[in-house]
């Protein structure tokens, strides 16, 4: 072992286990940031997290923490129904697109009206992931997958949700932002907005959001590195990272 | 002395910590780890590593710990 | 005590409260809004969670949250909405979590009507959700019986891990009846098993996916063994005027009440003729229906449904004795003279 | 004994209470009871309806198509109810607003302009309801009017408690209408 | 004609197709996703409908609507989207409409996994859903039987004004094997009821309200002889060496040819086994199966579930002959030698 | 019969048969304004309306052309599977704001968004009026009802729900409009957006909706007068009447 | 001349008619019709109504019919 | 005969195309053929997996927990197979990549270190597969090299018909290597 103090290691919100993630998928990334946001809130003991049906659908075995899993899609519910019992709990969904903006629209829109004092990590990468690459509402215009042979048609098939400016309209919202984990920096700020989301609950403003612009090499038919880029000049034209809404309240967090 | 460490078995191969590099110094092996992939390696002859973190933060199955 | 009247569905929501529901998640839908109301009503009172879902299956996602956080929880609807729960009872089973459904049903099938009905049996007592699992399932035919049931369904939701369901029909959630309400003893035992965050423990994960067939084997393993142990324990049934019946009626809920008015006029004219009413729908009272075989020359089964208890009796008697049945459907109520001119006329044809 | 009663009308016309007074009432004779109100739909409209049952065994359907009393508070009730009294059985009807002429013979009858009454006697159109009631329980004897009175005074919310005294006027007038009537 | 390797998917995707299913409508769920896939490119097209829904419901209830306007309409899924579909499936036959639902059954119950499974037969026969009524049922063993299977249910669903249902398990949606896609002749028949516009006729009205409990008992009675007529008519099934069995294996879709390759080599061994094999379990073929009472000593069922066929089974034969059951649970498909291990020990037990 | 021309009368969309709804509930005038518009464009013989679970689900009864009753929330998906497979028919839905922002809330965001050629009536009477006065998800804050006993409080019921503005935030979205019928200006206004909204399938542009503050006297326990002025000023400042999205094209139309 | 004629057994009594008549020329009847409500007339001896339809426009039961 | 076949290996590595040739082949010679690809969360981290049933008798389970032989194309593959193999089977490993011994002695195996040979002999790491596929097919005789021939011919895409020579020499390649090592 080298000398020297160690400053970048896993963190213990997270197991030393090995994903069942593709190589370089950003899910891997998303997880790791969430860790770290944890450990240096010192929650770990008193979170629950809610992990959704997509690809992710095993992060109970990478959290260190205790973990439900969620029907397809009501992440948000499962999320209420513990808060609202548990309050003294920090409770937080991680759903992917279709997961989250397909089959469980109502329960994302109405957890968000609510205001329900929950966090939400919402990872779009732009398709179904787990269930081969099929259209997410939030496929591109013209991106093929594997329910859109010819490229998303958006006369047939649909625009793709931006689910950060939709969720940001609704009153109960308190924090709404949009992030990537493409480059270091974008890390660097997808980790302060997670953080953020956080703090909002803990602080019990009410529901907060970071959606986590993701890659999906595998199903997009790229590398790791291409798709990386590819998300940087697509997904970030259509999908703009920022701040979608931030109360004042949330503001004024230290 | 900064440096990295990167745990080869772990290491998937898919080389997001490799370009991110301010130095250069992250490649990839020609070898297989026991999974199969090429492993990212540390490639610091000079001792130019100033433990920036930047490959580590890019690492989707942290693999790399960083020291400095 | 001094008896009061009330409403069905009230009297669920106040035994639901007695028995230390600390969360209720529901959805409106008649014959069963008045449970709602009356949880909107108390449970923030009580400083207990209510919250009006904005489905069905949001409703019943809710309680499997507050039922993984180890508190008691509980949802209610009627036929459309409970068919809507099916996915979620199936992942309460799945990830062995105690809750409490309430089915008040009404005259299916599609949107039909709100009237009494008991067409949702089979939903209810065979898994209209997915998978191999059973929810336990108690039928209430009075107010009373409501209460009491409701409490009871809380705690053998407890007791085995396991959803348990009321199944009543719209007149018992609607009838306003005079009742006793108890005081509840019985408090939840630990759950060591709940997600409350890990502190001082290793982590809990509640769940009901194993991605390889040998550990889903074995996980259904451990439940079917938990529904084998919930048969041999939990089987209950009420009887009325069986001494000597050679004639048995097989009827729940409203159906059985009326069976009894008919019955007691058929005993007053001298025919032999007893009620079997189960309590538990699942379990199935079948070895209580079994040992009727010996005195029983018929069973006539009552149902305001096309028949589907009626398989449950079947597979008891076996074809020993021959079973008749009557139905009602799309929500009309029989009435004690229909049942007792039926009587008559199984008793022409068998015990003569 | 075994009574089934309905009680329909607008609502705001007080049927379901005058119901559940009835419900008490048989509850104060500890006799088995049953309250049902119409729900859903059928409230669409306006409308308000209750099924009453009385009666010395446990009570088997708390529903019927068949009640053998009724009373009427409006012209779509007694249209809805007039062809499903049971024979014998009686219909009450309150003639301020349903018109029409009973027609049925194999029933007890009973026309009472009790909207009218109350509003010129009580200056409240809202106690029609105890009029009639009064006039059932003395064409029925399904309860005492001593009952009926007894469960009123328990039952009626405290912030109502001005209204006892009319109430139990208008429940007098009723059985003396009925009494009367039956003389006639 | 040339056979061809197909996926069960694929075949069933393309047999709907030449079925003339006019719109698909589904989403993806492992493991039948390929099914909708294979739509996604096909139906657009030849100028048909494909949408994928936002959700099961969605689907389902898109399906009701290209139903209702009189057009052959599809939907697939799997274990849990089919429960989430099971209030559509109700509207569906209270509404008269026909329309094809495929379940690719997974293991469950809850998240489960994507392993065959056969667990979901109690949700598709019985009715998962509330109110009196069936779906037509279906089950292939092969795939070739998928695409035959999915042609006879776009007919029979539309002969019946009913939702029928294709219930496979995983194997069958993800086994490649060589098929005949046959052309197909049958055309939809006249359907003066759907919603197409009131030009030149009266209005059409689509529903299954029916406020007042005399309506709605009308209805369900002309439902429910319908579903006499469909008992009557439709029971169909296989065999396979029935000849001189004394042990009847019922067993069906892929368990049926694993039961089938294990009584091959039984017969070799000189075991007196045969195999009845279910093709349709709503209406189950129950007469074949009381018939069978005559020749059969003993029968022996076979499911990847808990033992719900096994119901149907028991009571058809009414206790005469005893029924035993052999299940797997949590998507373990079982292999020959393990049937034919059961088949020597039921053997011992009950034909010696 | 009085002499002079008819100028006013029962639309021959509409039937012959008395409603089954409360006095005064204005269900009956948006009826009326459906029949009007249907017969103003001529499309009766090809029109197929999709009729609610909610007061308005015996719709089929007063409609005078091919109607279907979808299941509670869902009848944007009926109308979606009917539109798909019949273009040449005008489809719309009659839903009122428990149905479609409630349980439906998928169900119409997504038709929405994939710019489904329909149109939707939304009938927006800020409670469950078939049920008997529950919460909606438009309920007003601090408004009193049946689930809501001591007043909706938004902290813990959330937010009433803005629908036409959400649904405008949807790229498919080709016309979205809020109006109401407490006035006659009001009626006459209204008529015209729904005209406008059929308009607007007729012409193959994509999905339209009205929403329509409706009264629901019986369950707000006020006389039908009191209802409309409760809903002018309180509905009306907390729903803005007005056009939420007019696309070019519909602009454009004659 | 313009006139409206209103169908009393339709009128369900709401009144909504009532207040949008610009001459003041609809009120309520003292008496029942047939389903129990006071229904709307229209009381207009110097034959001041101008067919507005400005009273048929609110009407939710379309009782009102206007001639002009 | 009845004979049930893994191949297995990471995406890319051609498993799923060997796996349908051998089946395509086993359909020219007639035989009852099925395959079955691994689907789900299986193929997460970049797995790919086929399993192939080749029988004279119609087949009951395609799936199989004790295959009768199987190609490991990478190290999670051979590590996940070996203990299953049935006794008396065969293991074929793609050693350039998966280093390990085989320690099972209770079954045949035979290292290639197709890889290495794919790249160096194709500049074409994808050619391996056909490699083992070969050494598979002589093996264990489920079909002839012949039949592997003419399914190639007739399923190879047609975008791809370039690739029908190098694919045909790989797979004589494979086979003369397994005739070679059972020489040995
Ligand atoms: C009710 C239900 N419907 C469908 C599925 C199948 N399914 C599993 S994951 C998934 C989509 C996953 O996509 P997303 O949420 O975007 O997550 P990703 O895999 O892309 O991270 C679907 C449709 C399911 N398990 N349950
Ligand atoms: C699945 C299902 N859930 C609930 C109901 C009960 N239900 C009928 S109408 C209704 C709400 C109606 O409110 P809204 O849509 O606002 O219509 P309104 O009656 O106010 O016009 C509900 C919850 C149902 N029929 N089906
Ligand atoms: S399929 Fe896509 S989202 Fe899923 S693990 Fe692989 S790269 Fe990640
Ligand atoms: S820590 Fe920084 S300098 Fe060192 S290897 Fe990583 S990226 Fe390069
Ligand atoms: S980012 Fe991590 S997994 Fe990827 S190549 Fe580098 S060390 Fe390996
Ligand atoms: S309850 Fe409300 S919405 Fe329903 S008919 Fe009556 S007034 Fe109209
Ligand atoms: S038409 Fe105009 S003027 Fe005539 S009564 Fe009606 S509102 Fe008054
Ligand atoms: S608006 Fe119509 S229903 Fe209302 S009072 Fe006037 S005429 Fe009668
Ligand atoms: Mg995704
Ligand atoms: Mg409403």
């Amino acid at each position: 072992m080298p000398e020297g103090e160690v400053v970048f290691a896993r963190p213990a919100a997270l197991e030393d286990t090995p994903t069942h993630y593709c190589p370089g998928c950003t899910h891997g990334i998303i997880h790791r940031l969430i860790g770290e946001v944890i450990d240096e809130l010192g929650i770990r003991e008193i979170t629950v997290g809610i992990a959704p049906v997509g690809c992710a659908v095993l992060a109970y075995h990478y959290f260190n923490f205790d973990t439900v899993e969620a029907a397809h899609g009501r992440a948000p519910a499962v999320a209420t129904g513990i808060k609202r019992v548990s309050p003294e709990n920090v409770v937080f969904t991680y759903q992917g697109d279709g997961d989250l903006a397909a089959i469980g629209t109502a329960e994302i829109v109405h957890a968000a009206n609510r205001g329900e004092n929950i966090t939400v990590v919402f990872v779009n990468n732009a398709v179904f992931g787990m269930t081969g690459g099929q259209m997410a509402p939030t496929t591109l215009p013209g991106q093929v997958t594997t329910s859109t042979p010819t490229g998303r048609d958006v006369k047939v098939d649909g625009y793709p949700v931006k689910v950060a400016e939709i969720l940001a309209q609704t009153t109960g919202a308190a924090y709404i932002a949009r992030r990537t984990v493409t480059q270091p920096k974008y890390v660097r700020s997808c980790k302060k907005a997670i953080k953020t989301a956080f703090k909002t609950q803990l602080a019990g403003l009410g529901f907060a959001l970071v959606e986590v612009l993701s890659t999906c090499s595998t199903n997009w038919g790229m590398s790791p590195m291409e798709a990386l880029r590819w998300l940087d000049e697509n997904m970030i034209p259509y999908y703009p990272l920022g701040d979608y809404k931030v109360i004042d309240e949330v503001k004024a967090l230290p | 002395m900064p440096t990295i460490v990167i745990d080869e078995d772990r290491c998937k191969g898919c080389q997001l910590c490799t370009t991110v590099c301010p130095k250069d110094l992250v490649t990839m092996a020609e070898n297989f780890n026991a999974k199969g992939y090429h492993p990212a390696k540390l490639e610091d002859p000079e001792g130019e590593c100033t433990g920036c973190t930047m490959c580590a933060l890019m690492c989707p199955d942290v693999a790399i710990t960083v020291y400095r | 005590m001094a008896k009061v009247l009330m409403k069905g569905n009230e009297a669920i929501a106040e035994a639901a409260i007695r028995a230390g529901c600390d969360g209720y998640f529901g959805y409106p839908i008649t014959p069963q809004t008045e449970l709602l109301e009356y949880m909107s009503r108390r449970m923030p009172e009580l400083g207990r969670a209510f919250v009006q879902g904005e489905s069905e299956i949001a409703s019943i996602n809710m309680v499997l949250g507050a039922a993984a956080a180890g508190k008691r929880a509980m949802t209610s609807s009627s036929s459309p909405g409970v068919s809507l729960k099916q996915e979620g009872i199936s992942f309460l089973a799945g990830n062995e979590l105690p809750a409490v459904i309430v089915n008040i049903m009404r005259g299916g099938p599609g949107l039909g009507n709100v009237q009494p009905s008991q067409s949702d049996y089979f939903q209810a007592t065979k898994g209209g959700g997915h998978g191999d699992y059973f929810p336990i399932v108690l039928a209430p035919s009075t107010v009373q019986e409501a209460i009491d049931f409701t409490i009871l369904a809380f705690e053998l939701a407890d007791k085995y891990r396991n959803p348990a369901m009321i199944l009543g029909d719209g007149s018992i959630g609607q009838i306003m009846e005079p009742v006793e309400l108890p005081e509840v003893e019985s408090k939840p035992p630990d759950k060591p098993w709940a997600v409350t965050g890990c502190k001082g423990r290793e982590k809990n994960i509640i769940r009901s996916l194993y991605l390889l067939a040998g550990p889903l084997e074995a996980r259904n393993v451990i439940l079917q063994k938990k529904y084998r142990e919930i048969e041999a324990n939990e089987q209950r049934h009420a009887e009325f005027m069986l001494e000597g019946a050679e004639m048995v009626i097989v009827a729940y809920g409203t159906t059985g009440r009326v069976a009894q008015t008919a019955i007691t006029r058929a005993r007053d004219e001298g025919m032999p003729v007893g009620l079997f009413r189960p309590i538990t729908l699942y379990p199935y009272p079948k070895d209580a229906i079994s040992s009727l075989v010996e005195q029983a020359r018929v069973f006539l089964v009552l149902e305001m449904s096309a028949g589907q208890m009626l398989e449950d009796v079947e597979l008891a008697v076996k074809g020993t004795v021959p079973v008749e049945f009557q139905g009602w459907l799309g929500g009309r109520v029989p009435t004690p003279s229909e049942v007792t001119q039926t009587i008559k006329e199984i008793r022409t044809k068998y015990l003569k | 004994m075994f009574e089934q009663i309905i009680i329909s009308g607008f609502g705001g016309q007080g049927a379901l209470f005058a119901g559940q007074l009835l419900t008490y009432a048989g509850l104060e004779e500890d006799r088995e009871v049953a309250w049902l109100p119409s729900y859903g739909p059928e409230m669409r409209g306006g409308t308000a309806r209750c099924t009453v049952t009385v009666s010395d065994e446990p009570i088997g359907s708390p529903i019927t198509d068949t009640p053998s009393a009724v009373i009427a508070l409006n012209p779509p009730s007694l249209e809805m109810f007039e062809p499903r009294v049971l024979p014998g059985g009686l219909l009450i009807v309150n003639s301020s607003i349903a018109k029409e002429e009973v027609k049925r013979k194999d029933i007890r009858s009973l026309r009472i302009p009790a909207t009218d009454m109350a509003r010129d006697e009580f200056a409240n159109e809202r106690m029609a309801n105890m009029i009639l009631l009064g006039a059932l329980v003395s064409m029925t004897r399904v309860v005492t009017l001593d009952s009926v009175m007894t469960a009123l005074q328990k039952n009626l919310p405290q912030r109502r408690h001005h209204l006892l005294e009319p109430n139990r006027i208008a429940l007098q007038k009723g059985w003396d209408i009925a009494q009367q009537a039956s003389k006639d």
